[in-house]
């Protein structure tokens, strides 16, 4: 019983990696941008939603706000900070350190305006029963499964039956070609931000209502997408997804066998071991070199 | 072909590449003369950059041997293969962007990884000085790759492989590009060579280039050495040249 | 007053010896670590357990700690050999985090997040000697070596690998020794520079070596500019004193100050970025023509 | 007070090297705080430096002393790197001659350096028991975590809980835990049926839950501190830990007693009596009310007490014309032993810990409880 308490709680957080993990993929497959600053969306998405919440705004309210700031995060760091970098100089690591930085600026402004340490949204939501003898679940675990598949399949979705979708996912495979049928590439990789960033903001949510929040909680974030993206094998959403998924399951599973504090080292464990024998991930097509 | 091997240091007999089903090359066997120009012509997509691949190691041969005076090559690494005296050219060059002419020059006369390189350091420098002079890239010798005009960029790539004073040459598409007087340079580069022994393989698109330097041409076509021997004999073939120039229905004919 | 700066001045000089190193395998090699505190850390614990149950000799603490960091750094240079660029970075990201939970475990060897402690002064046969000559002899050492390498034939292999792999491979250069090299000799020197931090220190935990850490490393080097002998230098002074400077910054309330000290690091780190990615001392021409 | 000794602060930094000796003798007092004021415990810097200004306040207008005292706030994050290098700047620029650190990792980290230097360091927040004999300018003004177990576990097993769990921090004050359960659970007639060591950053605690529910505990000890304690707490009552949570005095945070979950978290503290106390200890709670809108705690009563010691100390040794060294207070406080501070009479035994009664609390709706 162990093993699949262990499990679904794995399935649960998967979930939620997995979003912030094809957000992540979607915008390094669509724009070859590194985002590092993607946990900072997160992070701020986050304590918006808290915020309405403790000042009692209508909940649809407060999610709509994290989803605002979370894109409007996303396309500004696109516009302020990659797009002037990019326009001078392509070295991928001038855009790595920027976010970097970023995402220092962030988490202690949150900490300056919204407080350090731990914060999080009482909600009988995340309380657990007993469902079966031994196996507890809280009504969040069917939340995030819910939000997570319904996203998933809007996505796929928007990906596949409209024009900017479709512009989205050739911009990934061929930037010269979409050039060359004289599409804005930028415009797209704004959307690409907007889309990757909103992404996380459901995760957010979840998490600042189960696990709670602190001005940090953006790092673990940003680690488990990007080894989740590469894990998943770089331009493929759905591998990125299913990687975020599988992390998310072993860290929790692990812990039938070890101890807590070896949990995250057993993901990038797996992130180093895949980068060692199958650079190209578990979908991915192109060799890394 | 036997007794031409007899003078060839370089020999490679049924190399064959597939990528996942399709064939690139299939079963060629070439032998590279000391002191000749051996071009190797054919459509694109023949697979003579992947013949150039097989024999340097950058790709693993399927079937297939290949021989530098005697020693069996396959399965060596692209550095060791260049140790046993090949240098080759990229079609894109691949210089060394950020360093100047000189250190581009220069670093294709040392072979060391170890954090010091032995040997006559004098001679070296020498070497690539008159690598430099031989391209008509003295006067740039400060200047970087990166800022080089594209004839210059062509040169340097040249320069590289002089200086690396290996006498095997695989060149891939050396002379596209350049205009008449380049061209020649080019040209006086490569017949001095051919006086000093060096067994030179060409890819050139450019027909008259081939008849003007080439000694032998083998003549590839998917993956297949079709025909092989003197330019005149190679370049009158009706056959050929419609391959060459994409005229499929001798086959459909056939 | 002078036992303050001669305290930065050491620290600038062992994080100087840790930028240089890294802007060694980043402006020349082309290897982007963002896991150099591991071997600053490897090197810390090293020279840390000589000085502890061996002798307080610094020499033998460094020696020790940069052939530990030399030999692991095969880590390291595994993935730089396979992978290239946001490849790398993410295999280098991985390493910093599974040998952060190794130094926090082993705490046989490094005492976990309560540290090594009480760690003796350097002794040069039974003479106390300061950790400050040791860091600028070590720093002035490598420089030197990185300087002469630089315009030698083995920057020239680098340099060729960095920018044309292939290229470089087809002139003869076994390239896996070249990186494998470059890789342990910046780790070798990270190694050395953790040796005279556990020494100055007289402490070292866990925390010394996290992934924020490599990061103002890495930081250090963009700054100042990757590539160029003394850019890394630069950046190593100015991202040191920057929170020294700020403490002296009377209007900050005191329980922001260490907020308000990351937020201008972290925005300094961005708006270079911005708007002089080649670093303070870099040629900002670099790079223009071939993007 | 604060705001007017940072500005001063560099005067003297730049002033310092040409004015010694006399000047030194003539000028402020300096006290120096290492103290976490960023990061995820950042709570307990304004919860201790709080304390310590009180006291300040306190020493000032009642003119306890005839030199005037600068206060310096030094950040260490709650980590021991950050701490080194701010003790170490306290001890050779500023030359404090009083510091208080807290944090079992940080003290351990900083306790060489004030020893070297022979400048004495207060804590008044970490419990790890391995603080007590540290150095001897190292004094505790906070019970060590063994005194408190030792009050907690007895309660507890009284209660009919048999079978402990421990939750703990992988850190050397939850080692310290960890042992002193190992060794004192047994002797009361009770197990350690499970620990479960967390890394410090650790956010998840579900498979935590799961765990800790496999071993069927009667208790489960969370030995953590900060921010992480609200998660804890939290992610083992969200999934199905329902049994009793009991802790040491870090569970005595605002942060933590308005968390629903922590409804009936016993954990134990020092005894300070703020209504029915003596004068000292009402007139420190009624002026923290009047300063901060609400209760003190007894981490603001601990650096209080650290702050007022120095006050008491250097005051015996004005009396006298002697020099206000390391040495000279550790003298005083070894010859008078006995201080009137906030909670009653401290008490120092031979190694500087002061010896404090201890009362096993409750939080019950927000507000502490005290059960013994």
């Amino acid at each position: 019983m162990l093993f699949v308490q262990l499990l679904l709680g794995g399935v649960q957080n998967g979930a939620l990696y997995a979003l912030t993990a094809a957000g992540f993929a979607l915008i390094f497959g669509a724009t070859k941008v590194f985002h590092v600053a993607h946990g900072s969306a997160f992070t701020l998405a986050g304590y918006v939603f808290l915020y309405g919440w403790t000042h009692n705004w209508n909940s649809l309210l407060s999610c709509l706000a994290a989803v605002l700031v979370a894109v409007a995060f996303g396309v500004g760091m696109e516009r302020l900070v990659y797009r002037p970098i990019q326009r001078h100089e392509g070295s991928f690591f001038t855009v790595f350190v920027a976010a970097f930085g970023v995402s220092i600026v962030v988490q202690n402004l949150v900490g300056v305006f919204a407080g350090r340490g731990f914060a999080s949204i009482d909600t009988p939501l995340s309380n657990a029963s007993e469902v079966l003898p031994e196996l507890f679940l809280a009504d969040v675990f069917w939340v995030a499964i819910l939000v997570a598949l319904v996203m998933f399949v809007a996505l796929t979705l928007f990906l596949s039956r409209t024009n900017a979708g479709v512009a989205l996912r050739a911009l990934a495979q061929n930037p010269d070609l979409l050039r060359a049928y004289g599409l804005s590439s930028s415009r797209l990789s704004m959307l690409a931000f907007a889309l990757g960033s909103a992404l996380v903001a459901p995760a957010a949510i979840l998490s600042a209502m189960t696990t709670g929040l602190n001005e940090a909680v953006g790092n673990h974030v940003m680690l488990l997408s990007m080894a989740s993206t590469i894990v998943g094998g770089v331009g493929s959403l759905r591998g990125a997804a299913l990687a975020g998924l599988l992390l998310g399951v072993a860290e929790s599973v692990v812990l039938v066998f070890l101890e807590t504090q070896w949990a995250s080292a057993a993901s990038f464990l797996v992130l180093f071991g895949f980068i060692l024998f199958k650079p190209s991930g578990m979908f991915g097509a192109a060799v890394a070199k | 072909m036997t007794q031409l091997a007899n003078n060839a240091p370089l020999t490679c007999e049924g190399l064959a590449r597939s990528f996942g089903g399709v064939k690139a090359v299939q079963g060629v066997s070439l032998a590279l003369p000391a002191g000749a120009v051996t071009a190797l012509v054919g459509p694109n997509g023949a697979g003579k950059t992947t013949v150039f691949n097989l024999i340097t190691g950058n790709l693993k041969a399927d079937e297939g041997t290949a021989q530098i005076r005697g020693r069996p090559i396959i399965g060596l690494k692209p550095w060791q293969v260049a140790r046993l005296g090949v240098a080759r050219s990229f079609q894109d060059l691949r210089l060394f962007t950020q360093m100047n002419v000189r250190d581009n020059v220069l670093a294709a006369t040392e072979r060391g990884a170890w954090f010091w390189q032995g040997g006559d350091r004098r001679a070296r420098l020498a070497a690539a000085e008159a690598a430099m002079e031989a391209t008509g890239l003295t006067a740039l010798a400060e200047a970087r790759a990166v800022d080089l005009a594209y004839a210059e960029r062509k040169f340097l790539s040249m320069a590289r492989i002089l200086a690396a004073g290996a006498d095997i040459w695989l060149l891939d598409e050396p002379a596209s590009g350049l205009d008449l007087s380049s061209r020649l340079r080019f040209g006086q580069l490569l017949r001095d060579a051919r006086a000093r022994g060096v067994a030179i393989c060409l890819i050139e698109h450019n027909l008259d280039v081939v008849v003007d330097l080439a000694d032998r041409i083998a003549f590839l076509d998917r993956g297949l050495v079709l025909a092989e021997g003197a330019p005149r004999e190679i370049m009158t073939d009706p056959k050929l040249a419609a391959i060459y120039f994409g005229d499929r229905s001798h086959e459909a004919a056939a | 007053m002078i036992a303050y700066f001669s305290n930065l001045a050491t620290l600038v000089a062992i994080f100087g010896i840790l930028a240089v190193t890294l802007n060694f395998m980043v402006g020349f090699a082309g290897i982007f670590s963002v896991a150099h505190a591991v071997f600053f850390g490897l090197g810390a614990y090293a020279g840390a357990q000589i000085a502890l149950t061996v002798t307080p000799n610094p020499f033998l603490a460094c020696a020790v700690a940069a052939g530990i960091a030399g030999v692991l750094s095969l880590c390291l240079a595994l993935p730089a050999l396979r992978v290239r660029g946001e490849y790398f970075v993410a295999a280098s990201l991985g390493l910093q985090m599974v040998a952060l939970t190794l130094f926090s475990e082993v705490k046989s060897l490094t005492g976990g997040i309560g540290g090594l402690t009480n760690i003796p002064r350097p002794q040069v046969f039974d003479v106390e000697v300061g950790v400050l000559p040791l860091a600028l002899l070590a720093l002035g050492v490598l420089l030197w070596a990185i300087h002469a390498m630089a315009n030698g034939s083995f920057g020239r292999t680098l340099k060729a690998i960095r920018d044309a792999e292939s290229a470089a491979e087809a002139l003869g250069k076994p390239v896996a020794v070249a990186k494998a090299l470059a890789v342990a000799f910046a780790c070798a020197g990270a190694g050395v520079a953790g040796a005279l931090f556990a020494l100055h220190m007289s402490f070292v935990n866990v925390e010394s070596f996290t992934l924020d850490q490599s990061v103002l490393v890495m930081a250090m080097v963009i700054v100042g500019g990757t590539g160029t002998l003394f850019g890394p230098l630069v950046g190593a002074v100015l991202l040191l004193s920057l929170p020294s400077a700020l403490s002296f910054l009377t209007f900050i309330p005191p329980t922001e100050v260490g907020s308000v000290q990351q937020i201008i690091y972290g925005l300094a780190m961005t708006l270079l970025m911005v708007f002089r990615p080649a670093g303070l001392l870099g040629d900002q021409n670099k790079g223009k023509s071939h993007a | 007070m604060l705001e007017f000794s940072r500005r001063a602060l560099l005067g003297t930094a730049l002033a310092a090297p040409f004015a010694r000796g006399a000047a030194a003798q003539e000028g402020p007092y300096i006290l120096g705080s290492v103290f976490p004021q960023s990061g995820p415990n950042a709570e307990y810097g304004g919860v201790f430096t709080a304390g310590v200004q009180l006291a300040l306040q306190h020493i000032e207008a009642d003119k306890l002393l005839k030199r005037p005292i600068r206060y310096i706030s030094e950040d260490s994050q709650a980590l021991p790197q950050q701490g080194v290098i701010a003790m170490t700047k306290l001890v050779n620029i500023d030359k404090a001659h009083w510091t208080f650190a807290a944090f079992t990792a940080v003290s351990k980290a900083v306790a060489p350096i004030g020893d070297r230097a022979k400048t004495v360091m207060i804590n008044g927040g970490a419990v790890g028991p391995d603080l007590s004999g540290l150095s001897p300018y190292f004094w505790n003004v906070i019970p060590l975590a063994h005194l408190e177990t030792r009050a907690l576990l007895p309660y507890l097993v009284g209660q009919g809980k048999k079978r402990f769990a421990l939750v703990y921090v992988d850190d050397p004050l939850g080692d310290a835990i960890l042992k002193e359960l190992g060794e004192q659970l047994p002797k009361v007639g009770a197990e350690l049926v499970g620990s479960f060591s967390i890394p410090r950053d650790a956010q998840q605690f579900g498979p935590v839950a799961a765990r800790v529910r496999q071993v069927r505990p009667d208790a489960v000890y969370i030995a953590s501190f900060g921010a992480q304690q609200s998660q804890i707490i939290k992610g083992l009552r969200n999934n199905g830990v329902s049994q009793q949570l009991c802790s040491y005095s870090a569970m005595n945070l605002a942060s933590v007693g308005s968390l629903p979950e922590a409804e009936g978290m016993t954990f134990t503290v020092q005894k300070v009596d703020y209504a029915g106390g003596d004068a000292l200890t009402r007139r420190f709670a009624e002026d923290f009310r009047r300063a901060h809108g609400k209760e003190p705690t007894v981490y603001n009563a601990n650096y209080y007490n650290g702050c007022r010691l120095f006050g008491l100390l250097a005051h015996e040794l004005e009396k006298t014309n002697t020099a206000v060294t390391g040495d000279s207070l550790k003298d005083t406080l070894h010859r008078l032993k006995k201080f009137p501070l906030v909670g009653g009479t401290g008490e120092f035994d031979a190694a500087g810990n002061m010896m404090a009664a201890i009362e096993v609390v409750q939080w019950k709706g927000g507000q502490l409880v005290k059960l013994a």
